[in-house]
C-alpha cells in the first residue's frame, strides 16, 4: 500500500515546503503567517496518523527508503585492499519504537503552532525555525542512520538556539548559550561514538580476487548486526590484523558515551540543570515542543542505541540506570516541591518522570520497555498540555510565580479545570495516560529489581504533593481583585487544549492504541538478551 | 673539522636569536635576525665540503640564502621607517599598540 | 436459575457516566435541569442494582465478563466486571445512598452557583465507586479506587475559594495516596507471583485458597500492603486524619462519600481480597488490632469535639475500625453486615446534620439547641440514626454491631472488651451530640426552620432502612439467611444472649450518662476538665497527630527539598560552572600570552620548541 | 662529489611553467605600469587586470590537466629543472584550491581597498598579490629544498609588503614589523633544519632524501632530530599553530581585511602545502612494511610532536577566542584552531586500512577557505560601516542586511562544524581517520573544542539576531564582495550536501605513491 511513493520523506519535509510558502509572505501579516504554519503542521500530522493506522510491525519495509547519500571513494594503497569508502545513506524508516514518537512528535507541533499566537514579534522568522525544528525532529525520529540521525539532531539545537535567543523572556540569551553549549556537548559525545561504531562495527570487507572492498557505513542495521552476529569482523578477537575489532573495553566506551549523550538530552541525573533555564526562559510554545518532543528524543536513543546496540551492556547497566532513574524521580519530585516558579516546579518535574522513563528501560524486559515509550508518548502530551495553559496564564497574569498566583478558578474557570486535569494526569491518575506509562514501567522493572521500584514508587506520593501544592495555589483560594477581570481561554487556546486532553484520555482508557503498535518493536532485544542468558 | 664548523654556526644562531629576542632597537633586532641566516650559510658551505656526501647544492643553496637575506632585510627596513614615522620611536617594545 | 439482567450489570456504572458527560458538556447551561440528569442517572442504576440483587436473592449464578485492556508479549491485562452476592449488595447499597443524596441534594445545593459542576462531580463519583464494586480484578479495583479518591478531593474542594477546604482536599488526596502506594506495590507484587499473571479475584481465591502455592511471608507481605491501602481510605489509624477534615465539603458528600461508601471501600477490598488474608494469621491479626485501636481510639476524640460533622466524621472512623476488626477476626459475613447497615445510619446522620446546618449555619453545636421543637422530621429522624449508631435494640446497628462483638467474644475477648468500651464512648458522644443539639433551649438564638421535603423524604428513607435494615441477619436460629447467602457462612452466634445485653447494657449506660451530664446536668460537663484538663486538651487536640505528621512530614519533605535545591545550585551547578570556568581560564592564560611584545612572541615559540623538542626527542636519549 | 647532472629548460617544461611565468609576468608589468602612469590617472582597473592575469593562472593550470592527467593512474609525473620542481596530481588541485582563493579574496578587496584611506597607492597592493601567489604555486610543486625556502620567502616577503602598503596606519606598519621580524626569524630556523638535513643526506632533493634518511638517521640521529623539529618548528609559525602563534592576531588585526584574509588562507595554505611535501617525504616514508606505507621510527616522534602541536592549537585557539571582542583577532585565533584540525590527518600517519590523510586534509582546507573568506568577506562590509571590527558591530545586523546575515550564520555554522556544512564533513572525515588510526584522546579534543567553539561563533550570531543596532539603516554590500560571499555561503554548503564530489575528484587525482612520495632522481 505504500507503493513506491517516498511517503516518509515528504512526512519529513512537508515543514520546510511550508517554510518555502512562508518565505514568500510579507513579515508584516501576522494571521496569514500564523495559518500557513498551523496548515503546514497539519500535514506531518496527518501522515503520520495514517501511517499510524496503516503501519503493521510484521511488514517493516512497508514505508522504508534507503537511497546512497554521500559515497566517499577512499585512497586505497593500502595493501590488501582493493577499493574503501564511506557510503552514508539517505535512509527513513518506521517501526513500533519510532511510529509512536513521530505520531507525537508531530501533534505536539500542531498545537505549538497553535499556542505560538502569544508569540509577539518577528513572527515570520519564529515559524521559520519552528518548522525547521519539525523537521529536525521528526528526522530524528525517522532516520537510520548514524550520520543522518545526527544531522537532524543537530538541526534541532540550531532552530531552538534561534527559538529560545531570540523569543524567550529575560535572560534568553543565557538560556540560549546554556543550551546551545550543554546540547552541543551531549551531540559531540554522541558523534565521538558514532564514529567510533562507523569505523569499526560500520566496517565491512567483501572478499575479492585483489583483497577485499571495505566499506564503512553509517547503516544502523549494519552495525547492529555485525555488533550482535557471532563471525562478524567486530567480534574477531582484536590482534594486530584486525582494526575493526571492538574489546570490551571499546564497548563499554562507547555505551557510555552514548548513554552521558542522550542522558543530557533525556534528562538524566546529574545532566539536568541546562534545561531548568530552558523551562524557565524560552517563550511557552516552544517549551511545549521542548519538553513534548526534544526530551524523548532521549528517551528514544537510549532505546535505540543504547539498549539496541548493546543489550549485553545495558543488562549489565541495568542496576545502575534504575537506581539513576529512582534517584531522578524522588530528587526531581523533592526539588520540584520547594520550587515557587511554577515553571521550575514543570521542570523538575519532568526530570521525575524521565526518571520513570530510565526504570522502565533499565528493566529491558517488554512489559518495562514498552512502559518507558509509553511514559515518553504520555508526558509528551501532558507537558505540552501544561506549558500550553501556562502560556495562556502568562499571558493574561504576567507572572508564572506561585505566591503571585491564586484563586485563578473564578476568573477563568475552563483553563483551572484543564490545569486540575493535567496536573492530575501528570500526577498519574489512572484513567489518564501518565498512569499506564508509570505503571508498566513499574511494572517491568519490578520483576527484576524489586526493592528500586519499591523506592521510586514513593515518588508517587511526592508528585501527589508537589503538583496538588502548585496547582492548587494556581487555581483554589481566595480570588484576588487584580485578577478578577480576566478573560478565559480564547478558541483558539481552547482546541489545542481540548485535543491534547482529549488524546490524554484516550491513551488512559485504551492503552491498547499504543501497545499494540508497539506490539514486538523489542523482539529483538529481548532475543538477544535471552540468548545471552542461554549463552 | 667539520664539527667545529657546526658548532661555530650553532653559536652563531644562538648570539642572533638571543640578540632579535632582547634587543630593544629595531634595527639590532633585523641585523641579528641576519645573523641567524649567515650561521645556516656557514652551516651549508661546511656540509658541502666536508659533508656526509659533499656536493655543491650547498653553495648555491646559500646564495641563494644571501640575496633572499637582503631583500629580507630591505624590506624589513623599509617597514621600520615608516613604521618609525608614525611612533617616533624604533624602539621594540613600543610597538605594542595591538594586544590582547 | 441462568442470569438474565446480571449480563448488563456493566450498565449500572454506565448511567452516571453518562450524566456526568452530558453535565461536563453542558453544564454550565443547565442549573435546573442538570441536577434532575444526576438524580435521574443514579435513579436508573439503582433500579438496575435492584433487579439484579434480585436476581442474585433469587439464586442466579455468580457472572463475570471482560476483555483485554493491554495485551503486551505474553502478558494481558484485562479489564472486567462480575456479579456476585456481595458486589451485588454493595452496587445496591451505593446506588440507594447516592439517588438519595442526589435528590437530598437538589434541595441543599439550591442556591449554588455551580450547582451542576457538583452534580457532575456526584455522578462521576457513582459511576468511578459502582465501578469499584463490580470491578472483577485488583487492577481495574485499583483504577477505579483512585477515580473515588479524585472525586472524593474534588468535592471535599468543591468551595475551593475556601482556605480550609482547599488544604483538607489536598491532604485527603494525598494522604490516601499513601496507602494507595502500599496497594500499587502489592498490586505489582500479585502480578509477578500469580501463576499467569492473572489478578482477578476468582484466581485469587483459588491460589490463595490452597496452601503453598505462595509463600507465606509474601503472602503476608502483600496482605499488608493492601491492608495499607485500605486503612488510607477508609480512616483506619494513623492515616485517619484526612477523613474529619475532609468535612469541609458540602455535607452531602460527607453523607455520600465519607459515611456511606467510599471510605467502607477498603473494607470493601480486605472483603474481597480476603483469601489472601485468610492465608496469613499475621495479617488478620494486625487487621483486628488495627481495626480495634481506631475504633476506640476515634472514639475517645469524638467526645471532645464540638463540631457536629467532625464527631461524625470521628464515629465514620471508630465504626470502620468495628468493620476492620470484624475482618480480621475472620467474619466477612459480620464486617459486611455492619458496612450495610452503617452506610445507612450514618448516612442519615450526616444528613440530618446537613439539614440542621442548612437551618441554623453555624456547625457548632455549643451554639446550637432546643432545635427538636423546630425541626421535628428532622429530630426523630436524627434520633433513630443516633440510636441505631449507639446500638439500641431493635435497630440495624444494634443488630451489626452485636455481629462483631459476638464473634470478638468468640475467639478474642480483649478485642471484645475494646468494642465494649468503644460502643460506650459511641453512645456517650453521640447522646452529647443529641442533646446539646436537639435538646435543652436554643442558643444564641439560633432557631433554625425545617428543611424542605426534598430534603427530609431522604432523611426519612433512610430512616426506615435503619430501623429495618437489621432485620436481614439476625442472630436467632433461621434468621441468619443473610450471611449464608453473602459469604457462604452465617455470623457467630456463641454467646449472643450475653453479647446482646452487654451491648444493649453499655448502650444505655451511655445514653444515660449522656442525659445526666447534658440535659439534667447532674454531672457538671467540666467535670474531667476540671480533674485533668490535659486529657480534654489531648483529645480535643486529637492526640496531635496532625502536628506530628506536620513535624515529621512536611517540614522534614520541605528541609530535604531545600537541602537538594542548595545542591542542585551549587554543586552539580558548580560543576557545570566549573567545566565552563576552566575554559575561560585557559583562554585568560591563552590571551594573558598576547602582550602585543613581538619579542616575547618569538621566546614563547623558541621555548615551545625546545620544550617539544626536548620532551619527544629526549625520551630517547633518556 | 655527486653531482646531479643539470637538465636544460624544454620547450614542453616552459609549458607546465605558464602559471608562474605568467603572474611574474603580470606583476613587473603592472608594476611599471603603475609607476609610469601619472597620478591623474586612476588605478581601479589595475585589480581588475591582477584578477584577470590570476584567472588565466587558473586556466593555465586547468590546461595543464590536460597535459599532464593525474586523473589516469598511469600518467607520469612531470619533474622539471633537475628533479627540483613537479607538476603531479597534488600541485595541481592546491594550485587551483590556491588560485581560487586568491581571486576571491582579490575580488571581495577590490572595493575594500579602494575605499581604504589608509593606503595611498591601491594599485601596488593588488600587484603585489601576484608574487605572492607565485610563491605559493611554487610551494605546491616543489621537490627540494632549495625551491621550497624560494617560495617560502617570495610568498613571505611580498605578503609584508602587502600589510605594509597600509602606510597611514601605524596599526599596519606595526603589524607588518611583527610580522617580518618573526617570519624571518621562522625561516632561519626553518633553514637550520633544512641545512642539517641537506647535511646528513648530501642532497636538497626530498626524493633523494627520503631514500637517504634512514641511513642517515640510523647514524646522525641527533642532527636529523634537529633538522626535522627545527622545519617544523618554521613551518608552525607560518600556520600559526600553538605556541608559535603570537603573532597571528596583532598581524591580522594591523592589516587591510583583503590582506588579512590573504594571511588566513593562502599563506597558512601554501605552508601548509610545503609541510605536507615534507612530511610525507621525512617522517611518513614509504617502507617496504608488509602493511605497506609506514612511518620511520624517527618520524613517529616528529608525528607526536605534529600531534602535540595540534592538540595545543586546537586548545588554545579556541579558549583564547572565547572573551575575545574584536571580530579580526576572533577570526585570527579560530584561524589559529583551524590549523590545528588541519594538522590532525598530517599527525596521524597512516596505517593498513587509513590512508585517506590528504583527502582529509585537501577538503578540510577547501572548506576552511571558503567558509574563512566569506566570513572575512562579511566582516570587510560590516567593519566598513561600522568604522571598527569589534563584536558590537554586527549588533542587529540581521535588520540591517538579513540576507547577508543569513549568509553569515550558515559560514559560522560551518565554522562551528556543524551540520549540515563543509566544515561538518571536513571535521567528520578527520574524526574518522583518527579514530581508525586509535589517536582517541586527539579525536576527543577535536570535537570537545569545536563544542567550545560553538561559543564565540554563535555569540557574533547573537549579536547579529537577538541584539539591537544603533541604527536601522540599510547596510549597502558591495556586489564584488556580497559575490564572494554568497559565492562562499553556496560552496560551503555544497560542501555539506554532497562532499563526494570533491572527494571522489580528489581521491582519483592525488596517489601517494605518485604524486606525494617523490621518487628518487635518476
Amino acid at each position: 500500500m505504500a507503493g513506491s511513493f517516498p511517503w516518509l520523506t515528504l512526512l519529513t519535509f512537508s515543514p520546510i515546503i511550508g517554510l518555502i510558502v512562508l518565505l514568500f509572505l510579507p513579515g508584516t501579516n501576522r494571521r496569514a503567517l500564523r495559518w500557513t504554519a498551523i496548515v503546514t503542521t497539519l500535514v506531518p500530522l496527518a501522515l503520520s496518523l495514517w501511517l499510524f493506522a496503516v503501519h503493521d510491525a510484521s511488514d517493516p519495509d512497508a514505508f522504508r527508503e534507503k537511497a546512497d547519500w554521500i559515497t566517499i571513494a577512499l585512497n586505497h594503497e593500502a595493501v590488501n585492499i582493493e577499493s574503501s569508502a564511506y557510503v552514508f545513506q539517505y535512509h527513513l524508516a518506521i517501526d513500533g519504537l519510532s511510529l509512536p514518537l513521530v505520531v507525537l512528535a508531530s501533534l505536539v507541533a500542531v498545537m505549538a503552532a497553535l499556542a505560538s499566537v502569544h508569540i509577539k514579534k518577528r513572527w515570520k522568522a519564529f515559524y521559520v525555525w519552528f518548522l525547521l525544528l519539525e523537521t529536525g525532529m521528526l528526522g530524528v525520529f525517522l532516520a537510520r542512520d548514524l550520520i543522518l540521525f545526527f544531522l537532524f539532531f543537530e538541526l534541532t539545537l540550531i532552530a531552538l538556539f534561534f527559538l529560545i535567543g531570540i523569543w524567550g523572556s529575560l535572560n534568553r540569551e543565557k538560556a540560549a548559550n546554556t543550551f546551545l553549549i550543554y546540547n552541543g556537548l551531549g551531540s559531540a559525545l554522541m558523534l565521538i561514538a558514532f564514529v567510533l561504531l562507523i569505523a569499526t562495527a560500520g566496517a565491512s570487507l567483501n572478499a575479492t580476487q585483489q583483497g577485499g572492498d571495505l566499506v564503512y557505513t553509517g547503516d544502523y542495521a549494519t552495525i547492529r548486526s555485525n555488533l550482535t552476529a557471532e563471525n562478524s569482523l567486530t567480534n574477531l578477537p582484536g590482534h594486530y590484523e584486525n582494526p575493526f575489532a571492538l574489546s570490551d573495553g571499546m564497548r563499554w566506551a562507547i555505551f557510555i558515551l552514548l548513554l552521558a549523550a542522550f542522558g543530557i538530552k533525556l534528562p538524566m541525573l546529574p545532566f539536568h540543570t541546562w534545561m531548568l533555564r530552558v523551562h524557565a526562559e524560552a517563550p511557552p510554545s516552544v517549551v511545549m515542543i521542548h519538553s513534548g518532543v526534544l526530551l524523548k528524543m532521549g528517551g528514544y536513543g537510549l532505546i535505540r542505541f543504547g539498549v539496541g546496540l548493546f543489550p549485553g551492556l545495558a543488562e549489565e547497566a541495568a542496576f545502575v540506570l534504575a537506581l539513576l532513574g529512582a534517584a531522578g524521580v524522588l530528587y526531581g519530585a523533592a526539588l520540584a516541591f520547594v520550587q515557587t516558579e511554577f515553571r521550575l516546579v514543570l521542570a523538575y518535574s519532568s526530570v521525575s518522570h524521565m526518571g520513570i522513563v530510565l526504570l522502565g528501560i533499565a528493566s529491558l524486559n517488554e512489559i518495562g520497555l514498552q512502559g518507558a515509550v509509553y511514559q515518553l508518548v504520555s508526558h509528551g502530551l501532558i507537558s505540552a498540555l501544561l506549558f500550553l495553559i501556562v502560556g495562556s496564564l502568562h499571558e493574561r497574569t504576567g507572572t508564572t510565580e506561585l505566591d503571585e498566583l491564586g484563586g485563578l478558578a473564578r476568573p477563568m474557570p475552563f483553563m483551572s479545570g484543564m490545569l486540575l486535569a493535567a496536573g492530575v494526569a501528570s500526577l498519574g491518575l489512572p484513567g489518564l495516560s501518565g498512569f499506564v506509562g508509570e505503571f508498566l514501567s513499574f511494572l517491568g522493572l519490578f520483576e527484576t529489581m524489586k526493592w528500586v521500584t519499591a523506592i521510586a514508587a514513593i515518588g508517587v506520593i511526592l508528585a501527589a504533593v508537589y503538583i496538588l501544592r502548585s496547582v492548587l495555589k494556581i487555581t483554589f483560594g481566595p480570588q484576588q481583585e487584580r485578577y478578577a477581570a480576566l478573560k478565559d481561554a480564547r478558541l483558539i487556546e481552547a482546541v489545542p487544549m481540548i485535543a491534547l486532553m482529549a488524546f490524554i484520555v484516550l491513551l488512559g482508557i485504551y492503552p491498547s492504541v499504543l501497545t499494540d503498535a508497539m506490539q514486538g518493536s523489542f523482539d529483538d532485544i529481548i532475543a538477544q538478551l535471552n540468548a545471552r542468558m542461554g549463552g | 673539522m667539520l664539527s667545529s664548523y657546526l658548532t661555530m654556526a650553532a653559536i652563531l644562531f644562538c648570539i642572533g636569536l638571543y640578540g632579535a629576542l632582547t634587543k630593544r632597537n629595531a634595527v639590532i633586532v633585523l641585523m641579528s635576525v641576519e645573523l641567524m641566516l649567515n650561521s645556516v650559510n656557514l652551516n651549508l658551505v661546511a656540509f658541502s665540503k666536508y659533508g656526509v656526501v659533499p656536493s655543491l647544492t650547498g653553495q648555491i643553496f646559500s646564495l641563494f640564502t644571501i640575496s633572499v637575506a637582503a631583500a629580507e632585510v630591505a624590506v624589513g627596513v623599509a617597514i621600520l621607517i615608516a613604521l618609525f614615522r608614525s611612533r617616533g620611536s624604533a624602539n621594540v617594545d613600543e610597538f605594542n599598540e595591538m594586544r590582547r | 436459575m441462568e442470569t438474565v439482567l446480571s449480563q448488563y450489570a456493566w450498565l449500572v456504572p454506565v448511567f452516571p457516566l453518562a450524566a456526568f458527560l452530558i453535565l461536563l458538556a453542558f453544564g454550565r447551561g443547565m442549573k435546573r435541569t442538570g441536577p434532575v440528569i444526576a438524580t435521574l442517572g443514579s435513579l436508573a442504576s439503582l433500579v438496575l442494582s435492584a433487579l439484579v440483587l434480585i436476581e442474585q436473592l433469587g439464586g442466579a449464578d455468580e457472572y463475570n465478563n471482560g476483555f483485554d485492556w493491554i495485551q503486551i508479549g505474553g502478558y494481558t491485562l484485562t479489564v472486567g466486571f462480575d456479579v456476585t452476592n456481595l458486589t451485588a449488595l454493595m452496587m445496591v447499597v451505593v446506588s440507594l445512598v447516592a439517588f438519595l443524596v442526589n435528590v437530598y441534594s437538589i434541595g441543599y445545593m439550591k442556591d449554588d452557583e455551580r450547582i451542576s459542576v457538583f452534580f457532575a462531580y456526584v455522578a462521576l463519583f457513582t459511576c468511578s465507586m459502582l465501578g469499584l464494586v463490580i470491578a472483577d480484578n485488583l487492577l481495574m479495583l485499583y483504577i477505579f479506587w483512585e477515580l473515588v479518591g479524585l472525586c472524593s478531593f474534588l468535592l471535599i474542594g468543591f468551595w475551593y475559594y475556601k482556605p480550609e477546604a482547599k488544604a483538607a482536599a489536598k491532604k485527603a488526596f494525598i494522604v490516601t495516596r499513601v496507602g494507595d502506594v502500599g496497594f500499587l506495590i502489592a498490586l505489582l507484587l500479585l502480578f509477578w507471583y500469580m501463576p499467569d499473571h492473572d489478578l482477578s479475584f476468582a484466581a485469587i481465591a483459588n491460589v490463595f485458597g490452597q496452601t503453598g502455592l505462595i509463600t507465606e511471608g509474601i503472602t503476608t507481605l502483600i496482605a499488608i500492603l493492601i491492608f495499607l491501602g485500605a486503612v488510607g481510605k477508609s480512616g483506619q489509624f494513623p492515616l485517619h486524619v484526612w477523613l474529619p477534615d475532609a468535612m469541609e465539603g458540602p455535607t452531602p458528600i460527607s453523607a455520600l462519600i465519607h459515611a456511606a461508601t467510599m471510605v467502607a471501600a477498603g473494607v470493601f477490598l480486605v472483603a474481597r481480597t480476603f483469601p489472601i488474608f485468610e492465608a496469613s494469621p499475621a495479617a488478620l491479626d494486625t487487621v483486628a488490632w488495627v481495626g480495634a485501636f481506631t475504633a476506640i481510639f476515634a472514639a475517645s476524640i469524638a467526645i471532645a469535639q464540638d463540631d457536629i460533622k467532625r464527631i461524625l466524621a470521628y464515629s465514620t472512623v471508630s465504626q470502620l475500625g468495628y468493620m476492620m476488626m470484624a475482618l480480621g477476626l475472620g467474619s466477612v459475613t459480620a464486617a459486611m453486615f455492619h458496612l450495610f447497615t452503617h452506610a445507612f445510619f450514618k448516612a442519615l446522620l450526616f444528613l440530618g446534620a446537613g439539614s440542621v446546618i442548612h437551618a441554623v449555619h453555624t456547625q457548632n453545636i455549643h451554639e446550637m439547641g432546643g432545635l427538636g421543637k423546630t425541626m421535628k422530621t428532622t429530630a426523630w429522624t436524627f434520633a433513630v440514626g443516633a440510636l441505631a449508631l449507639a446500638g439500641i435494640p431493635p435497630l440495624s446497628g444494634f443488630w451489626s454491631k452485636d455481629a462483631i462483638l459476638a464473634e470478638a467474644l468468640h475467639d478474642h475477648p480483649a478485642l471484645f472488651a475494646i468494642g465494649i468500651a468503644a460502643a460506650l464512648l459511641t453512645a456517650l458522644y453521640m447522646s452529647r451530640l443529641f442533646f446539646l443539639v436537639f435538646a435543652g433551649k436554643p442558643r444564641k438564638g439560633a432557631s433554625g426552620h425545617e428543611s424542605p421535603a426534598v430534603m427530609t423524604v431522604p432523611l426519612v428513607v433512610l430512616a426506615l432502612l435503619a430501623v429495618v435494615a437489621g432485620f436481614v441477619e439476625m442472630p436467632f436460629e433461621g434468621t441468619g439467611w443473610f450471611g449464608e447467602w453473602l459469604t457462604g457462612h452465617a455470623a457467630a452466634h456463641e454467646g449472643t444472649a450475653l453479647v446482646m445485653l452487654v451491648s444493649t447494657a453499655v448502650g444505655l449506660l451511655g445514653i444515660y450518662l449522656g442525659w445526666l451530664i447534658y440535659v439534667k446536668g447532674a454531672i457538671p460537663r467540666d467535670a474531667v476538665t476540671k480533674r485533668m484538663p490535659w486529657l480534654t486538651r489531648l483529645l480535643e487536640r486529637k492526640y496531635y497527630i496532625d502536628e506530628i505528621y506536620h513535624a515529621v512530614f512536611v517540614v522534614s519533605l520541605r528541609a530535604i527539598g531545600r537541602a537538594f535545591d542548595a545542591f542542585d545550585r551549587h554543586v552539580v551547578g558548580g560543576a557545570v560552572r566549573l567545566a565552563g570556568g576552566a575554559a575561560v581560564w585557559t583562554g585568560r592564560a591563552a590571551t594573558r600570552m598576547q602582550n602585543g611584545q613581538l619579542q616575547s612572541y618569538g621566546l614563547y615559540a623558541v621555548i615551545g620548541l625546545v620544550i617539544l623538542a626536548a620532551a619527544i626527542a629526549g625520551r630517547r636519549f633518556w | 662529489m655527486l653531482m646531479t647532472a643539470t637538465q636544460a629548460l624544454t620547450g614542453p617544461d616552459v609549458a607546465y611553467l605558464v602559471p608562474e611565468i605568467l603572474l611574474v609576468g603580470a606583476a613587473i608589468v603592472l608594476t611599471v605600469l603603475d609607476l609610469l602612469l601619472p597620478n591623474t590617472v586612476r588605478r581601479g582597473w589595475i585589480s581588475w587586470l591582477t584578477l584577470a592575469s590570476l584567472a588565466g593562472a587558473a586556466a593555465a593550470v586547468i590546461g595543464q590537466f590536460a597535459m599532464f592527467n593525474p586523473f589516469d593512474g598511469d600518467a607520469e609525473v612531470v619533474s622539471l629543472l633537475s628533479d627540483s620542481y613537479r607538476i603531479d596530481g597534488f600541485a595541481l588541485v592546491m594550485k587551483l584550491v590556491i588560485l581560487t582563493a586568491s581571486m576571491l579574496i582579490l575580488l571581495m578587496g577590490i572595493r575594500t581597498i579602494e575605499r581604504d584611506d589608509a593606503i595611498p597607492d591601491k594599485g601596488e597592493t593588488f600587484t603585489m598579490m601576484l608574487p605572492a601567489v607565485t610563491g605559493a604555486l611554487v610551494l605546491c610543486s616543489t621537490a627540494d629544498l632549495i625551491t621550497m625556502f624560494v617560495g617560502l620567502e617570495l610568498l613571505g616577503i611580498s605578503t609584508y609588503v602587502m600589510i605594509g602598503f597600509r602606510k597611514k596606519s601605524s596599526l599596519a606598519s606595526e603589524a607588518a614589523f611583527k610580522y617580518i621580524v618573526i617570519g624571518a626569524v621562522s625561516s632561519a630556523i626553518i633553514l637550520f633544519g633544512m641545512s642539517y638535513l641537506y647535511g646528513v643526506t648530501g642532497s636538497t632533493n626530498l626524493g633523494w632524501i627520503a631514500w637517504a634518511l634512514e641511513q642517515a638517521a640510523a647514524d646522525y640521529q641527533a642532527l636529523v632530530y634537529v633538522a626535522l623539529f627545527f622545519i617544523v618548528a618554521g613551518f608552525a609559525v607560518k600556520i600559526a599553530a600553538v605556541p608559535f602563534h603570537a603573532w597571528a592576531p596583532d598581524v591580522y588585526q594591523g592589516a587591510a581585511t583583503p590582506v588579512t584574509a590573504f594571511l588566513a588562507v593562502v599563506s597558512k595554505a601554501a605552508a601548509f602545502i610545503a609541510l605536507v611535501r615534507v612530511i610525507f617525504n621525512t617522517a611518513v616514508i614509504q617502507t617496504p612494511f608488509i602493511l605497506g606505507p609506514g612511518v620511520s621510527p624517527v618520524g613517529e616522534d616528529v608525528l607526536l610532536a605534529l600531534k602535540v602541536l595540534a592538540a595545543a592549537a586546537m586548545i588554545v585557539g579556541t579558549t583564547a577566542a572565547l572573551r575575545q571582542k574584536n571580530v579580526k583577532r576572533l577570526l585570527a585565533l579560530s584561524g589559529v584552531a583551524n590549523a590545528g584540525y588541519l594538522l590532525v590527518p598530517l599527525a596521524i600517519g597512516i596505517g593498513s586500512t587509513s590512508t585517506n590523510n590528504l583527502g582529509d586534509f585537501a577538503f578540510y582546507l577547501v572548506a576552511y577557505l571558503f567558509m574563512t573568506i566569506g566570513a572575512f568577506a562579511v566582516m570587510a562590509v560590516v567593519g566598513r560601516a561600522a568604522g571598527h571590527d569589534e563584536l558590537k558591530g554586527y549588533a542587529g545586523l540581521y535588520y540591517r542586511a538579513p540576507w547577508t546575515a543569513a549568509g553569515m550564520v550558515v559560514l559560522l555554522v560551518s565554522l562551528a562544524g556543524l551540520p549540515v556544512t563543509g566544515g561538518f564533513f571536513g571535521k567528520l572525515f578527520i574524526l574518522l581517520s583518527a579514530v581508525q588510526m586509535k589517536d582517541y584522546w586527539l579525536a576527543a579534543i577535536m570535537v570537545v573544542t569545536s563544542v567550545i567553539s560553538y561559543y564565540f561563533y554563535f555569540s557574533i550570531i547573537r549579536q547579529m539576531f537577538m541584539r539591537t543596532a544603533e541604527t536601522e539603516a540599510k547596510l549597502s554590500v558591495p556586489a564584488p564582495t556580497g559575490i564572494v560571499a554568497w559565492i562562499c555561503v553556496v560552496a560551503t554548503l555544497a560542501l555539506g550536501f554532497l562532499p563526494n564530489a570533491f572527494m571522489d575528484m580528489f581521491e582519483q587525482a592525488v596517489t601517494l605513491s605518485r604524486d606525494i612520495w617523490i621518487a628518487v632522481p635518476k
